[in-house]
């Protein structure tokens, strides 16, 4: 796949999203400018709070109603926030999907799992009578057992990995141009997880979609993204091709999220954890956000705005450091 | 009346709770049997007597036997002629201990025989003499038809009755409505209306909504302060008439713990200190008739000028003597009110009362029992020595007054919180006349000596309203609280 | 979420600044709850101090001033701002009086009511087994009697007064609070912290007064409000069967229901306690969502 | 230094009935967990992985005395716990044995202050305030707070920060032993570094014994010297960690941490097969309806845990097979016996 | 779920049972009927003679006895007022009665559902305040006024309905506005406060991104979601309708059972006030069992449970 003959399904500019009073805003995502082409599987990770799900709802519109935007959001060219909501609502579903955080709840819990695969299948004008085998065949491409037996089952007697897979199944039968999947896995044990990161490269491999996966275990976006972007305070801190993030991440936030997750060396497992707290976005000062919980923090760090460095092809962070951490 | 009469509508409040003569237990059953029963005498529409079922009937003079002679044209329902027989039967079915009618006593048990002379005539003879035998046949002795009782039974006369007043019985729904029909062979009182439906409506606001929409022609039981609304509408009249209704305020002199209502004094001074013409005013807006003695005018014996006037108010007086007594005004007098629903403006003639009695020095503390407890404290057995004042209302059904004040005055009566020997001996004799006349005038002191006695806070008689459309045409009977519809007229 | 969000708490706390009243910590009742809070206020002072208020005894008629209109129609006199009664008594001063009652109403019995059926409530929902299976019968047995028959039987029983009103309004009311808290009790003993509690030796009394009493507490709030208005029409509607408060005991209840027969000549006798209860029960409602939200410590998201 | 407890559970098996559906059938009943067996060492940790819904939470659960066995014994430092105890037992138990839950947010009162819930346990021993505030005061600051904030309300706190105070609860009357449910699985993966560093140390300090629930097995590594692994309610596998979790023989077991440890690519390592379904367990082994090397007698016969090679246990006919790499991979065995 | 049916009905039963005892006791404690169904002329004998037919002067216990047993066998005695089997009085009166508590639950849930649910759907908007008014207003007047009013306003003034009465489909218009005013008011109360948790939930959002019609997302699934609250809060409501409809009966002169009860307790007329108050709670429990029944087949949890 060549990335730079692609044209962009999604491009933001400039960014933000805020909550809360006008006076006292919470600026849960700000500063945001990013590129997703098809058929790219971008990762974004980040810690609780950071902004992840924030960002993903922004880039497709499904933002609450309280939230004010700010910046520039284009799907497939065209402006989606100056677009009346009635054409969103209509590209939702069609060309962009997603899978919500919580599997547990994102079900209709008074309707069958066939009802509610046949109802997403019929707004997309699958005819009556092809409808029921769709549905079925939808959930066979999760990798669902017994599908026959399933459309006839309720949420409630379904376990977590297969309501996930059910949701999957439920965005992805319109072969969606953007999956936007958050946290897709967290609810899952290491087997299953497997199963479904498997799907979205399947998906992608399919039907070229560009595939979001928000996470915040770096794990997941190693085995299966090309592209990561790490958030904090609601910032992409770092974003560069897989591959070179993890072999080399550059802004030490990046460095320190790698390094609290437990790793082997030797006998021993050792883990750094990241010290202090994520600040409170309401309180945020002038200065880089992770200044306080930095180990290179400088003194500039705290007074003036981080500013961004590409440190090569589509790689670059946010970060008054020279050529990120060394 | 040519061609065809028009259906008369009519909303009343309380429903008769039997249509068995036999059982007939209280004042709403009078609804239903004032229209369609009647006795061998009756009363018109200004409350004298005359004959009902029969022509005319002679007392012997040792007023033991009366000589009736029956109407020839007299007809039950069914078309069965009444007949000596039905007399005979009605008695005999009124003392019957399988009835058990409640009743009996009033005026049938004093009967030793009802002999059948011919068809058309009886001899009725008494135990004692009563004079007021005649008064009491209209309502204490319904006339039943024997023969269609034998065939029908007891159970399905009660259910469905055959009785020889204005109007036919159709069909009663309980707490909806009571349906008759007028008549047609009556002997004289043949209605101008073809039925009459009686809604049962309990809310006297609605009673008045349905009598403004046009939807009744008639609404009975009317309070005094809904009158003068009603008189404001352009499509409604107001019709009133007195009663033998006596309201006043008991007073517990026999048996309160607050010895000094035993003694007269006390007893007048707190009817001096009531300003009935003011409560009259405003309270009963002017529907009531101030009594002097306890009854009400037209009671046997009871006539303006006969008797002393009402007490005249003087709150002055009215202390002088309570100190004179050596009244204990420290001790509050404890009066139960009756709640709203069962006589006109029970509570607020407590408040009142309990108002006035306040302005001559004596406290009162106010409870307020629902009918039911009410009557159960009034007519316990035992009678409750906490209780000082209390709402009084008795009926008198015609003017013969006998049942009512013996009841009330007497020593050991059902009502009475009263005694004194001097009136419970008159009150024994009080049927024993064969002269009305004489016992006109030994009533008229009786009523003296109550008025002075003061064993109540004697008020009024109450006045009935009926709010009616104007194109009811209607004096209603004078004292029944019930409406005897067989004179209404309705233009169409 | 929650540590994330502004929590109603911290957002008065911001907007402290620009808040002149001194209302208690992190109470900031609005525009609206103010009005209502004032009301209730105003409600209650003249129920403490009720009678010295009112211009007039509310009890004495006056009989040369029968039914005056309020002062502004015509006919009015100032003397009588809210015009009198059938009796020539004050309406203002009755209105006045009449507070008393309706809060006793109101405040003691969902006070008390609440206190009942609360505590079977715990009980139930807490015990479990015998004692739940009593009560939860119990319970039904009083959710399917029509109150306002039992409240009947009880009146015509014991009598009128206020302290039998009473007795009659708590005897009907207790039961929701009881099924209430104990389906909340059921859903709460079952989650971690009470786990937790039980596991460290906390005694049974402690766990329901600390951990089970204080998470049921705001829909205990929520209904214990909404049972301040319906006391007071609960009232009313005795009085209108004619068992209601009686005289000399003045409530708002007995004057609407002996209103309604001077509707067409004498509005205000009727519509104006009938304001006084609409009044009441609003504000009560306000200023009870206002105190949900305060004793949240979570704040109002 | 306190000295660890000793845990010793013997054949635990734990059933639940379930609401009846039938009038005319006995009840449903599931076995959660069955003939599971254990001892736990003074100042140790054992880890217990498995799949969702294995019944590492109801093992748990029976070893805070919150569930009682059907049948199978347990012992704290040689006393039984589970029969009839006097209240001063119950006490010494309840003063011995604290947990710490996943979900920090309902774990906490949320209308209690956080130095309140801290003090409770100590509270309901009788211990006088003066006391209580300063051991409060003292436990904010060993698990890393602060005492200052010790006056907050929990949503005043993060996720880890409430994990933080569940724990300073647990530890608050010197328990010997902990029993840790996932503790950090709710939480973000850096502030999960802390709380586990933090978990580590206070083991070091105290010489805490722990029970630690997870799925992450990087983390039970970290914390764990034994390791179990449990399936469908059986423990299939338990041993030292650096031996199960390096080299797990127990087909179940190699498949987890071959996925786990991420060392092999997307999809290598997918288990197929049906599930097993609670309320008709498969006869014999019950993990023969997934497992590659299933045949004949596993489905049979019901496979008991032998120690092999260098001392971890495992549940399997054919352990030695697969690890010499001599089954044949046949695949998995469904229907039923 | 046979299961469950059966248990839920031993439950009715034993509320039963504990209502009886209610039910007795709270008539007993009435006091003696005997001066009320016996005139005031009759004798002491007379007197005396209705206690012993009625059983009246036996004691508590072995009357409650009687109660219990002839209750069981659908035998309430005989109404002390009109000496006709009470049970009889109590089943004319039960028709009106249900017919209006239906109508008015009916128009409650058309005015009330989508009130509630425009008002949720557009938080905060003039409807949403209009809600919260007319839930308010609703709750805080008496029915009697509302009642008194509307029959000024829709009978006299603009003669459009009759003002009261029992029989056409007319006259239910005027009751069945008073009583439905009140419950819907609730209703409305109720729905919103649902239909908004309903809104904010995972599958609400869910389906909204997928792209669902905001009118199936709001009336087929956040509403049916809603519903299970609802319907439970119906069947008790429809109870308060059952027996708290007397004022509005009194008003309306509507033939019913609440008029019943409330006579039947004016009057000592124990079997009639026992029959009826029995016949409400059973007619109250059969609807709550009928509601948990929907309620089950609305949510296909409860069916596993
Ligand atoms: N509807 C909302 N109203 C107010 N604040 C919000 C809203 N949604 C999100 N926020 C705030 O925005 C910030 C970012 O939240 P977001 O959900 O995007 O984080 P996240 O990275 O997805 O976290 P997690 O890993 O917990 O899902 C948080 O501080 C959150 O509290
Ligand atoms: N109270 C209960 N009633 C009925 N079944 C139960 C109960 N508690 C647990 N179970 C069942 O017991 C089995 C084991 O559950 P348990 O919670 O112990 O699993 P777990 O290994 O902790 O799973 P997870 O990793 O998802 O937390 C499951 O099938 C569960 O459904
Ligand atoms: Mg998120
Ligand atoms: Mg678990």
């Amino acid at each position: 796949m060549n990335p730079i003959v692609e044209v962009p399904i999604v491009e933001v500019q400039d960014f933000g999203v805020a909550f809360g009073l006008k006076d006292r805003p919470l600026h849960a995502v700000r500063g945001v400018n990013l590129t997703v082409r098809p058929g790219e599987i971008i990762g974004i990770a980040g810690e609780s709070g950071s902004g992840k799900s924030t960002l993903c709802t922004g880039l497709i519109r499904a933002l609450a109603p309280t939230a004010r935007v700010s910046g520039r959001v284009c799907f497939d060219g065209r402006s989606l926030y100056d677009l009346p909501m009635r054409e969103v609502a209509a590209m939702h579903g069609r060309d962009i999907a997603m899978v919500l955080q919580n599997p547990m709840t994102s079900l209709d819990p008074l309707f069958t799992i066939g009802n509610q695969v046949r109802e997403v299948l019929k707004r997309r004008g699958v005819p009556g009578a092809q409808v029921r085998e769709q549905a079925i065949a939808a959930l066979k491409r999760v990798h669902i057992t017994a599908p026959e037996m399933r459309v006839g089952q309720f949420p409630h007697q379904l376990s977590g990995g297969m309501r996930q897979r059910v949701l999957i199944a439920m965005a992805t039968s319109a072969s969606p141009r953007l999956l936007v999947a958050d946290e897709p896995t967290s609810a899952l044990d290491a087997t299953i997880q497997d199963e479904i990161l498997l799907l979205f490269r399947e998906l992608r491999d399919r039907t070229n979609a560009a595939v979001l996966i928000v996470t915040h275990e770096l794990e997941v976006i190693r085995r299966v993204c090309d592209r990561v972007l790490v958030m904090y305070a609601g910032r992409i801190v770092e974003q560069g091709p897989v591959s070179t993030v993890f072999a080399a991440p550059q802004h030490p936030y990046t460095r320190a999220l790698l390094a609290s997750t437990p790793r082997i060396e030797g006998t021993e497992v050792v883990l750094t954890p990241i010290p202090g707290q994520v600040p409170d976005l309401r309180t945020l000062g002038p200065g880089c956000a992770f200044a306080d919980r930095c180990p290179h923090v400088v003194d500039p760090c705290r007074q003036f705005k981080p500013e961004f460095r590409d440190l090569g092809p589509d790689h670059r962070i946010l970060c008054r450091l020279e050529g990120g951490v060394q | 009346a040519q061609g065809r009469k028009p259906p008369l509508t009519m909303a009343i409040g309380i429903e008769p709770l039997t249509l068995d003569a036999g059982r007939v237990s209280g004042g709403a059953d009078y609804m239903f049997f004032g229209n369609v029963f009647e006795g061998i005498y009756s009363h018109d529409i200004d409350g004298k007597l005359v004959p009902g079922l029969a022509e005319k009937a002679t007392v012997s003079a040792d007023g033991l036997t009366y000589d009736v002679t029956l109407r020839a044209n007299a007809k039950f329902h069914n078309g069965d002629p009444v007949t000596a027989e039905d007399i005979r039967f009605s008695w005999e079915r009124g003392v019957d201990p399988k009835i058990r009618n409640p009743r009996a006593n009033v005026i049938l048990n004093n009967i030793t025989d009802v002999e059948i002379v011919d068809p058309l005539h009886v001899k009725i003879k008494l135990k004692k003499p009563d004079a007021s035998f005649l008064d009491n046949s209209d309502q204490y002795w319904y006339i039943v038809p024997k023969t269609y009782i034998a065939q029908v039974g007891d159970e399905e006369f009660a259910r469905k009755p055959v009785g020889t007043g204005p109007f036919k019985f159709v069909e009663f729904k309980v707490r909806s409505h009571l349906k008759l029909e007028g008549f047609e062979q009556h002997w004289g009182r043949v209605p101008a209306v073809s039925e009459v439906t009686m809604k049962i409506v309990p809310e006297e606001q609605t009673r008045l909504a349905q009598l403004q929409t046009g939807e009744v022609d008639i609404a009975a039981g009317i309070t005094p302060v809904i009158a003068p609304t009603l008189k404001r509408l352009a499509s409604v009249k107001i019709a009133s008439v007195p009663t033998f209704e006596n309201i006043a305020i008991g007073i517990n002199a026999a048996y309160s713990s607050n010895p000094d209502l035993k003694k007269p004094e006390v007893r007048q001074a707190l009817n001096l200190a009531v300003d009935r013409e003011a409560l009259l005013k405003t309270v009963m807006l002017g529907y009531a008739t101030l009594s002097g003695p306890p009854c009400a005018q037209g009671v046997e014996g009871c006539t303006k000028g006969n008797v002393p006037g009402p007490y005249a108010y003087d709150p002055k007086k009215a202390r002088e003597m309570l100190k004179a007594a050596n009244f204990d005004f420290s001790k509050p007098l404890r009066y139960v009110a009756l709640a709203p629903g069962r006589a006109p403006q029970s509570k607020e003639i407590g408040e009142a009362v309990a108002g006035m009695l306040s302005k001559v020095g004596i406290k009162s503390e106010m409870s307020v029992l629902d009918y039911g407890a009410w009557l159960a404290m009034y007519g316990a057995k035992v009678k409750d020595p906490n209780v000082d004042l209390f709402f009084s209302t008795l009926t008198d059904y015609n003017p013969d007054p006998s049942g009512r004040i013996t009841r009330l005055f007497r020593t050991g009566g059902v009502f009475s919180w009263f005694n004194d020997p001097a009136i419970d001996e008159k009150l024994d004799r009080i049927n024993n006349f064969v002269s009305v006349d004489e016992r006109r005038a030994f009533l008229n002191g009786l009523w003296t000596d109550l008025h002075t006695q003061a064993p109540q806070i004697i008020l009024w008689s109450t006045t009935t309203i009926y709010g009616m459309s104007k194109k009811i045409d209607w004096e209603p009977s004078h004292n029944v609280s019930w409406p005897l519809l067989w004179n209404v007229k309705k233009t169409v | 979420m929650s540590n994330l969000t502004l929590s109603g708490r911290e957002r008065w706390h911001r907007m402290s600044r620009r808040v002149r009243f001194p209302w208690p910590q992190g109470f900031r009742p609005g525009f609206g709850g103010s009005l209502a809070l004032l009301f209730c206020a105003v409600m209650i002072l003249a129920a403490v101090a009720g009678p010295a208020l009112a211009p007039f005894d509310a009890n004495e008629s006056d009989f040369a001033a029968i039914m005056l209109p309020p002062a502004w129609l015509t006919d009015g006199l100032w003397e009588h701002p809210l015009g009198t009664d059938q009796l020539g008594r004050d309406v203002l001063s009755r209105l006045i009086v009449g507070t008393q009652i309706a809060m006793i109403v109101a405040i003691a019995t969902s006070v008390v009511a609440g206190v009942i059926g609360v505590t079977l409530g715990l009980i139930a929902g807490y015990l479990g087994g015998w004692a739940d299976a009593v009560i939860s019968r119990i319970v039904d047995a009083f959710l399917a009697l029509p109150f306002i028959l039992m409240a009947l039987a009880f009146i015509s029983a014991l009598g009128t007064g206020v302290g039998n009103i009473l007795l009659v309004l708590i005897m009907t009311n207790w039961a929701p609070y009881a099924r209430l808290v104990r389906s909340e009790v059921v859903s709460i003993k079952r989650r971690d912290f009470v786990v937790l509690a039980q596991m460290a030796g906390v005694s049974r009394t402690r766990i329901i007064l600390r951990h089970i009493l204080p998470n049921a507490a705001n829909s205990i709030l929520v209904l214990a409000v909404l049972d301040v208005g319906r006391a007071v029409i609960l009232e009313s509607s005795l009085s209108f069967l004619g068992l209601g408060i009686q005289p000399p005991d003045v409530s708002w209840g007995l004057m609407l229901a002996d209103g309604r027969a001077y509707i067409s000549i004498a509005w205000w006798l009727t519509v104006l306690p009938g304001i006084a209860i609409v009044a009441t029960v609003l504000s009560f409602n306000a200023v009870g969502e206002k105190l949900r939200v305060w004793f949240d410590p979570r704040g109002n998201l | 230094m306190t000295e660890g407890a000793t845990i010793t559970a013997t054949g635990l098996r734990k059933e639940f009935t379930l609401s009846q559906r039938s009038l005319f059938r006995k009840p449903p009943r599931v076995v959660a967990v069955d003939d599971v067996s254990f001892t736990v060492a003074p100042g140790t940790t054992l880890g217990l992985v498995g799949e969702s819904g294995s019944g590492k939470t109801t093992v748990a659960r029976m070893l805070l005395k919150l569930e009682t066995p059907t049948s199978g014994s347990l012992t704290l430092n040689g006393h039984d716990v589970l029969g009839s105890q006097t209240p001063e037992q119950a006490r010494t138990f309840r003063r011995t044995v604290q947990a710490v839950f996943q979900d920090p947010y309902s774990a906490l009162s949320p209308r209690l202050r956080a130095d309140r819930i801290v003090g409770e346990p100590l509270e309901a021993q009788g211990v006088e305030h003066a006391a209580i505030d300063a051991r409060v005061a003292e436990l904010f600051d060993q698990v890393g707070l602060g005492r200052e904030v010790r006056h907050r309300y929990p949503h005043e706190f993060s996720g880890g920060q409430r994990q933080r105070i569940a724990i300073a609860r647990a530890l608050s009357t010197n328990p010997k032993m902990l029993v840790l449910d996932e503790p950090v699985s709710a939480l973000d993966v850096s502030v999960r570094a802390q709380i586990l560093a933090l978990l580590r140390s206070m083991q070091e300090r105290l010489g805490l014994t722990y029970v630690f629930i997870g799925h992450d097995l990087a983390i039970v590594r970290y914390l764990s010297s034994m390791v179990g692994v449990m399936y469908f309610g059986r423990m299939v596998e338990i041993g030292a960690a650096s031996d199960v979790l390096r080299q797990p023989l127990h087909p179940y077991s190699r498949r987890l941490v071959a996925v786990a440890s991420g060392a092999t690519r997307l999809g290598d390592h997918r288990i197929t097969g049906d599930l097993p379904s609670p309320l008709k367990p498969p006869s014999g082994c019950t993990f023969r309806t997934r497992c590659v090397y299933a045949d004949e007698r596993c489905r049979a016969e019901i496979p008991r845990l032998r120690v092999v090679g260098s001392g971890q246990q495992v549940a399997c006919h054919h352990v030695e097979a697969i690890r010499d790499g001599v089954k044949p991979e046949t695949g998995p065995l469904g229907g039923d016996a | 779920m046979l299961l469950f049916m059966l248990k839920r009905l031993g439950q009715t039963l034993l509320t039963l049972l504990v209502l009886t005892f209610i039910i007795f006791t709270l008539a007993r404690m009435t006091g003696d009927p005997t001066p009320l169904v016996m005139p005031s002329e009759a004798t002491d004998e007379d007197r005396q003679f209705f206690r012993e037919q009625y059983g009246l002067d036996r004691n508590l216990a072995a009357q409650y006895v009687i109660f219990l047993n002839n209750a069981a066998h659908g035998d309430f005695g005989v109404s002390f007022r009109f000496r006709t089997p009470a049970f009889d009085i109590v089943r004319e009166a039960v028709g009106p009665t249900l017919s209006l508590a239906g109508s008015a639950m009916l128009l409650a849930i058309l005015i009330g559902v989508p009130l509630g649910c425009a008002a949720a759907v557009r938080r905060g908007g003039r409807l949403d305040q209009f809600t919260s008014l007319f839930a308010s207003l609703g709750q805080a007047t008496p029915t009697f006024w509302v009642g008194l009013m509307l029959i000024v306003l829709l009978a006299i003034d603009f003669p459009i309905f009759p003002s009261s009465g029992y029989g056409t489909l007319a006259h239910y218009a005027l009751p069945t506005l008073t009583l439905g005013f009140y419950a819907s008011s609730s209703i409305a109360r109720l729905t919103r406060a649902n239909m908004v948790e309903t809104l904010k939930s995972d599958f609400v959002y869910m389906e909204r991104v997928l792209g669902l019609s905001g009118w199936s997302i709001v009336l087929k699934h956040a509403l049916r979601n809603a519903s299970l609250p609802i319907v439970t809060y119906l069947g008790l409501q429809f109870g308060l309708l059952l027996g708290g409809a007397v004022v509005t009966e009194r008003v309306f002169a509507w033939p019913g059972i609440g008029q019943t009860i409330v006579d039947a307790i004016l009057y000592r007329d124990y079997p009639v006030a026992q029959a009826a108050i029995l016949t409400t709670a059973i007619l109250f429990l059969t609807v709550n069992l009928a509601v948990d029944l929907i309620v089950m087949a609305l949510d296909p949890r409860m069916r596993d449970a």
